[in-house]
Parts: C-alpha cells; structure tokens; sequence
C-alpha cells in the first residue's frame, strides 16, 4: 500500500515529463475512434525526449562536417560535439579514461565487434560461456565464431522462474573458458542477473567477462568500474537517443589487445598499400565516417536520463511493475514468464488459447502497443516451452492510468477472444 | 485499424475450425523468423494435378486461417493453376497487384486487410511461401 | 564562353536550391567579421535539405518503433518507412529487386562486409584486384582479410594525371583473381574511372566486381543493371541523408552464396542454442535494430537529388569545376594533383612552400572551408609524392560567386604566407 | 579565428627558422594519422639530465614550431622536470588544465590558440608525443 501511495505520488512528475515527448501526445485514430497511444513496447525501442531531436537538428543545422579531419570551423565544431558525447559517455559509466568508449551501431555491432576481434586470440577447443536467457545479438555472433574458429559454447542454464542457475558456474566451468558473457537485463523475463557474482568467479580466475547491457544502462545507474566488468555494450536508441548508434565500453588492456575489427578512415595510423598501422584507442575500432547525429543526439538523451535521474527511473519502474502485476494477476487464462525477485520493468505473459500475434493486435485496436513474437530470444522460447510471447515493457514515462487501460484491455481480451 | 476489421468474421471460423488440417510431422516446416510460427504443407496429386492439400502448423489467426484457406482453395487445381493463384496472391499481399484481383478466389478476400500491414503481411504468407516450396518440388 | 554563360544561367536555380538548407544560410563569425559560409567540403559530408531534416523529425514524432517485429500501429508505421526507403534506393539504382538493396552504416561498413564475407569463400593464394587510388574504406578491409586468409593484393597503377593505368589490367591478371574492387571516382583526383570496360574484362573472365560508389551516387545517375556490376557501395551522408547510415547493392546471385556478416536480431530465421539459420535477403545482413531515421532521411534525400535531377547536378558540378581551374590556374605556386579528362567536381592543390594544413586555416579565416591532409587515401599521396594536400570539392548548392571567394582567397594565401 | 590569431608571430618565426633541427633519418617518426605529418625528437644527454633535444619532420606551422618551441623548452632540464612539462602541456592543450599555466613556460604559450580547436591539437601535440616516447625510454 505504501508502494502503492508512491506510484501515486510519483503521477504528477510523470506527467511532466511526458510533455518533453511529442509522440506520446500524437492522435491516434483507430478503426475511427480517437485513442491515446499507450506505448508499451520500450524494450524493443524507446521514446526520444525533444531535447534529443532537437540536439540533432541543431547539429545539423549548424555543425555538420565531417570529424576529426577538416582544418575548417565546421568541422573543429563537429568534432567538438563528437568527442563531447564520448566524454559524456565515459561520465556515465564512470570508466576510466575516454579510451575506453567506442562508438558503434549498437548493441549487435558492439557484440560482434568483440566476438570477431577476441575469437582471433583463441585457439580451437577454447570455451565460451554464456546464458539460455540471451537475446540473438548475444548469442548468434559467438556461434559464428565457434563455427569459424573451433571454439565450444556452453551456456547457464535457468529456472522455471527465469532466475539465472548461477550455481551452475562452477559445474560448467573448465580451465579452456576464455569469455563469459550475459545480460544484465533479460529483455523477455525481466530478469536481473547477478553480474558482481558472475564477475567475480571469472575474475578468479583470469577470465573476462562481456556484459549485454542494452537493458539495463537505459534503466538503472551501471557503474563499470564499480561493477568491474570488462566489456560493456548497448544501444543508444533503447535509451531516447538515435537509432543506428550505441557503446562498447571495454577495459584499455583488453581493447589495447584486441586487432582492429573493420578497416577504413579514421582506424588507420599510417597506410602502404600492403599493410596498415592501427590508430590509438579508440579510434582503432570506428571505422569510417562516425553517425555524428547520433553522438550529438546520445548526448543529449544522457543529459535527461541523469536529470531525471536513473536511480528514481529504476524505483519508478518497479513501481509499475508491481502496480500491474497486481492488476493482471486475476485474469482468467493468463500466464506469466518470468517472475524472478528484483526484476525489471518487464512482463511476458500469454492468454491460454490466444496466440500472441491475436492478442497483440487486439491490444493495438485498443492503442495499447506491446510486442508479440520470440523477442529476439528463441532459444530462450523454446526453454519456456512456448513459441511466442506477449511482451510489455515500462519506460520511466509510462503512468499508472496506462498501465489500467492495459489491464483493462488484457481481461476484455481474455474474455472476447 | 479495428480489431474486428482485421479479424473478419470468416477469419475467425477458419481459425476455430481449420480445413484439410492434419498431423504432417515427418515434413520441414516453413518458419516466420519474426515470431517462431510454423507451417507444412504436403500437395497430394501428381505433377500435373492436385487432388488434395493438408497443411500443419502453429501459429496466429491469420497465418492459420491463410494456410486453411490456401488448402481449400488449390484443392482440385492443375499445377499451372496453382502456381498462378499462388503468384497472384502473394502479388496483392505484397501491395505489387490491385486488391480487387483477390475477389473472385472465395474466403481468401478476407486478407485483404493485412495488405496496410508489412508485420502481418508475414503471418498471411507463410502457408503460401509453404505450397510455393511443395509445387517447386513436384 | 557557352559553358561559362550555361554557368550564369544556372545561378537563379542554385540560388532557390540553397534556400533548402538551413546551414548554408548560417551566419558566421570569424575573427570578429561576419562571414559567409562557403562549403567546399562536400567529398567528406553533404549538407542536408530541410526536408530530409523534416523526415526524420517526424519519424521520430510520429512514428518511431522497431521494425519487422511488432504487431502494433507504431510498428507496422516504422516497418513501412523502413522498406519504403529500400524501395526507393532500388529505384534510384535501377536494381532488379529489392532483394539486393542492404541497408549498412555506410560505404565501410559495405566494403567490410563484403570483405569479410567473400574472403570466406575464398582459399589462401587467390587474388584481388584495386588500384593505387582506392579511399582506406576500398583498402584497409582488403588488407585485413589478405592477412587473415593468405590472400594476395595487386593494385593497378595510375599516370601522373591521375588516369588509371587500364591497359595493366591484362598485365596484372592471373586465374588466381577473384575480385576486382574500385572506385568510381576518386575522392582526391577526381578521376571518374572506365568501369564499364572493368567489369567487361573481369566478366569475361567470371570475376565479379565491386566499385565503390561513395563519390559517384551522389553526384550522377548510377544504374547497377546498365553498369552490370555486382556489388555498389554508398554512403547516405554524401549525398544529403543522415550520418551512419549506406547502402550495399548487391547482384542477388552473390548475395545468396555469401555467409552472413554479422549475426543478431534479424538476420535469423530461426536460432538453437547450438546453431542458427540465416534469414532471406536482404536480411540475412542486417543484424539488430535498424537506423530506422537513417532510412527515412535517406528516402528524403533521393527524392530531393531526384527532383533536382542528377543528370543536371553531374553537367553542373563539371561546369563549375571548369570554372574554378581557370580562376586558380594563374595563381604563383599552385599545383594540380589528378587532372584527367571528365574528371568530376573535385580539385586537389597545393601552394609550394605552404603546408596544406596552414593554406586550409587561411581559407578557414575567409569563411571556405576546404580539406587538408591525405582524404584517407594515404598510399596515394605517397604516389602523388606529396604528404597532404588541400582538397575543394563541389555539391549542386555551390554557386559561381563561392568559386569566386575561393579563388580569391587561394591568391591572398600565395601573396601572404 | 581570425588567421592571425592562431598563426601569431612568433608561431611563423620557428616555422621559418626551426631551432635545434636536423636530420635523424635513422629514428622511428610519431605519425598524426589524420594528415600524415611526422615528427621524430632525439634527446641528447643522461638518464637524468637533457642536455640537448633535437628534432626532425615535417608538417603544418602549428605541428613545427611546436616542435621547435618545445626543443627550446626541455634543453638543459632535468629528465623529471621535463616529464612535468610535457605532462602540464599536454594536459593544458587537451583543456584539462587551466591555460593560463602555459604563461610561464615561454614561447609555447603562443599555442594556446589550438586548445579550442580539436583537430588542430593533433597537430599542437605530434612533437609533445614523440618526445614523451624519448622520455619513456630513456
Ligand atoms: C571514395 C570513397 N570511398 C569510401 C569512403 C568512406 O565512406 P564512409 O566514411 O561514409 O564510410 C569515402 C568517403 O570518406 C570515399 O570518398
Ligand atoms: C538484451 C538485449 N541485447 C541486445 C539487443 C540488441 O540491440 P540492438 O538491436 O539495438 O543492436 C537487445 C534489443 O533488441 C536486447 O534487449
């Protein structure tokens, strides 16, 4: 009840931050009704606040050029607002040095960029480790390089619940594992996993481990000294910032020893036409010309996450959570995935009967949008026994009314369908 | 768009009671990448003519109700037939040919409205990219 | 005299067309004076039209979700942007199907991409063809793949004018090749080079090849099927859409035998824990979450390039450049690199005895910005026997009275440094 | 900026006359990957003492006469003294530190122009990076 109160108390800051958002207030007519878009589906991608569109136009408008090459003022002040987003960057994750943070496409990039550069300091027989609850872009890139390379997955298995079997570690633990590498956030259970355990067990024992945080740095304060991990990636548009942009954060004496992975501008130090010298970090790893407006814009979307502050977005959201559990919980029919202690702002859940793809379009007809399908996670699907889930996922705009229009959506759906 | 226009009536009714429906597990399903959902269809014939198509799978009202509609539909056709109504109505889903070209093929009108839909258009073609595969192996 | 008065005759035209980009309208400050902006940088980077500015501003306000996953209004809004761009993209190049548009972060992820993929179907000994004037992006990639796999790398030479040494070609061929890969025009020279006669020789042979189009799309009608090439490379931010965000045209034929690139959300068809299936064209290489605002931007800019017709831009660009050397010819101490016939609109210089670096900051305090340093293609400069040089390059926007100012600041440069 | 701002005086004077060049074609160069210029530093002396720094290269204004300028500097200084020169320039250029602490250190604190400008620190700091190196292996 005295969560309950907080919610509450919480609604009036929540509106207005929702103003700073032009989508969330857009009409929406569907089949001729007006309806109000309640935006469910930030797991997958998330809303940018104005100040992050208008960030990238302004770079735009008045910027643009391109960095880190041109003896001009166009492009001394685009290089000044890209170099700036990495500084903002390593703020955020309090990293040590600006070094240490690379700019990528995104999640998927960032995780490949390491599979394909680390897999070229294994020799065959070398062990990975990584999680049954893992999203394809943590997943896929390792198969490719066991394929490629002769090199062994082996993963956590989890709980009904969706808890990671951290007690597994040691069982599948062998001296050939050079890598361990998981979520800190299941994109599906909403599953918090135990980095710091995880961390430290490999740690002991001379190995690294990569941390998938496409679901965790939107959502909470991640700290990767404090954490110690020695890889980091995420995307900058899961957080309100440009799609197509995203960090690999990686320790200097890792990323020092991984080779280059793409070749082109700006990775070079010298070039002959048969052979090439790498640049210092972290220009080694981007290759050619950067996606300047999404620095300039993740920029800006790290200013409001820290105004609004990740500390209170990671209380609000479970705040949410347990207001719509709560609400959902008596409906008939109705099946829960992942339910692990502590979790994020996630709920996959099934209507018995109904497939996800029906119940997701009735929920749409109702401008409810959640997500419907695999979740990127089939592996993970197929251990729940399922094909396909309904997925709703929070952001920190997301309000209590929403969450009612949703339940209400979900029992109207449980009944008609 | 309402619920009720997409999910016509008829839509529905092959869904609860899907035609030419049977157990085909020794068969290589057809796979929606963007959810898991799977369908097999077996042609029955020769490699002139179909006598009888059953399909198998597990998926969405409209993947379903498409694969139920497709088997009755191609139930009886020559393979030329087939391939041509086939070609024609991955054309209109795909928005490459007229809507109104689906009218005279019976139930299967009712998709029309997964056309404004690049998601759903998935769901309506996975039988049809099936029997695609099964008329090519003929 | 006909081409100068065709040059006057299209001012009134540039002079509307510069009304549509906001940053060409820019005051400026420099050195206390207020300047006029003149942007002779546009090899590295376009400026953007406002309505390749307005596209993806309302992207982000109206429709902004991911792609290809989610049954809900937002998703199917998104998903529809998304391949309408790589409709538009097919049409601009006259591709045979959208099949063979892959939407990249640009040309160096393309040429990675490729790089990477193709070395994998290929066994140590077999050969590649560039040339001595490739971009890092056309070189680099090349070099990493040589290396990994015991590949060989020929280059053809140029002349002294910057020509490509075609009648090499013969010279340089061995049973042994398996790719030939060049630019369409040189981002230094400005050298447009014989592809068609390429691609013939190569196909006579049944060698594909891949010519990178980072300075040719933007600036003429490039038609892959008259062309007959078989993968093209672009980047979106040369010709007026979003940073981070190009194209790989590829023939469908390659691009089914080639192994994906980069594993992920979307490029799967279905994932085990131990293995996957790669998904069809062209998702099968494109990983993650798309940049989705890249995509709208880049539909933007085609339809504007469209409109302003590219047949109009390459004559236009040409007439400038006509211009521009007679009024630098004369100038003490100026010096030329690359002056082959047709060239496009792109002039490398030097003054004797002035660094090009400094010459650039003195054109940077008179409000032109031009380029200094080797434009990533280091091993050319070495040929050029010279270590940087200044570098203007034309767009469509760039009037007669910019060259103006240019020229005249070259001539206070020779007279004052 | 203005030109003059930037390139003042006594920037084109050790452009124009370089103090303690010369050739030392037998040394490794610190290359600035975006231009292509290149500077080599020799330190003359013991591991505790500089008594003579000499460089060789070639590049832009900025990118000499720094080097010139910063030759000019460590002569005669003790090897930990030159550390924190080179430590204090550095971190002044990359803006780290406040500029006015370059006031006393002579003729570089003309370079102070460069902290604004990013691509031209490169420059500003090619013969500050090679020297570091010397420093480093003494
Ligand atoms: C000829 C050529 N190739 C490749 C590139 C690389 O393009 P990007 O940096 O957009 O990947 C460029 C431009 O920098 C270029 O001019
Ligand atoms: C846990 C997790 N990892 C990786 C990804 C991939 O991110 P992206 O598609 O932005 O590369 C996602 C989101 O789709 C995710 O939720």
């Amino acid at each position: 009840m005295t969560n309950h109160q907080e919610l509450l108390d919480a609604q009036p800051k929540v509106q207005r931050l929702r103003q700073d958002f032009p989508i969330l207030n857009r009409p929406l007519v569907l089949g001729g009704k007006p309806r109000t878009l309640v935006y469910f589906d930030n797991a997958a991608t998330a809303q940018k606040p104005r100040s992050v569109l208008d960030a990238i136009r302004s770079y735009d408008e008045n910027a643009n050029a391109n960095v880190h090459r041109a003896i001009h003022s166009l492009g001394e002040e685009a290089t000044r607002i890209y170099e700036a987003s990495r500084d903002r960057v390593k703020t955020l994750l309090n990293a040590s040095s600006r070094e240490e943070i690379i700019f990528t496409r995104g999640t998927t990039d960032s995780i490949n960029l390491v599979a394909q550069s680390f897999a070229k300091l294994l020799s065959p027989g070398d062990e990975i480790i990584a999680t049954e609850m893992e999203h394809h872009a943590n997943l896929v890139p390792w198969q490719m390089v066991a394929d490629q390379y002769g090199l062994k997955l082996k993963f956590l298995p989890i709980t009904d619940d969706g808890v990671l079997r951290i007690d597994q570690l040691p069982v599948l633990w062998s001296p050939r594992v050079k890598l361990v590498t998981l979520a800190a956030m299941s994109n599906v259970l909403g599953t918090i996993n135990p980095l710091e355990e995880v961390i430290a067990f490999a740690h002991e024992r001379g190995v690294p481990v990569l941390v998938d945080g496409a679901q965790s740095v939107p959502h909470m304060r991640v700290d990767v000294r404090a954490l110690d991990c020695d890889f980091l990636a995420f995307s900058s548009h899961k957080m309100g910032g440009p799609t197509g942009f995203g960090v690999l954060y990686g320790k200097k004496e890792w990323l020092e020893k991984l080779p280059p992975y793409q070749g082109g501008g700006d990775m070079i130090r010298s070039v002959w036409l048969d052979h090439f010298e790498a640049n210092d970090l972290p220009y080694k790893f981007e290759a050619g010309t950067p996606h300047m407006e999404g620095a300039a814009g993740l920029h800006a979307a790290i200013d409001y996450l820290d105004a609004v502050g990740l500390d209170w977005i990671h209380r609000y959201e479970g705040l949410l959570l347990d207001y719509a559990m709560e609400q959902l919980k008596g409906i008939p029919r109705i099946r829960f995935f992942g339910t692990a202690p502590g979790k994020g702002g996630i709920i996959a859940f099934l209507l018995d009967g109904i497939h996800a793809h029906d119940l997701s379009a009735f929920l749409d007809s109702r401008g409810v949008a959640v997500r419907a399908g695999h979740h990127c996670a089939h592996p993970l699907a197929r251990r729940l026994g399922v094909v396909s889930t309904a997925r709703a996922s929070f952001y920190f705009y997301n309000t209590k009314d929403e969450v009612d229009a949703f339940a209400a959506a979900v029992r109207d759906a449980s009944a008609q369908l | 768009m309402a619920f009720d226009e997409l999910y016509q009536e008829i839509i529905r009714d092959h869904y609860k009671n899907p035609r030419n429906k049977r157990e085909l597990s020794h068969l290589k399903a057809v796979e929606n990448p963007s959810c898991g959902d799977s369908v097999k269809v077996l042609l029955d014939g020769d490699s002139q003519h179909i006598e009888n198509v059953y399909f198998d799978g597990s998926g969405c009202s409209i993947s379903m109700c498409s694969a139920s509609m497709m088997s009755e539909l191609l139930t009886g056709k020559t393979v030329p037939e087939a391939k041509q109504i086939v070609s024609q109505f991955l054309g209109v889903i795909r928005g490459e040919q007229p809507a109104d070209s689906l009218d005279d093929l019976g139930d299967i009108a009712a998709l029309k409205g997964v056309i404004e839909l690049p998601v759903r258009v998935k769901c309506a073609t996975l039988a049809w990219h099936a029997v695609e595969q099964a008329l090519g192996d003929l």
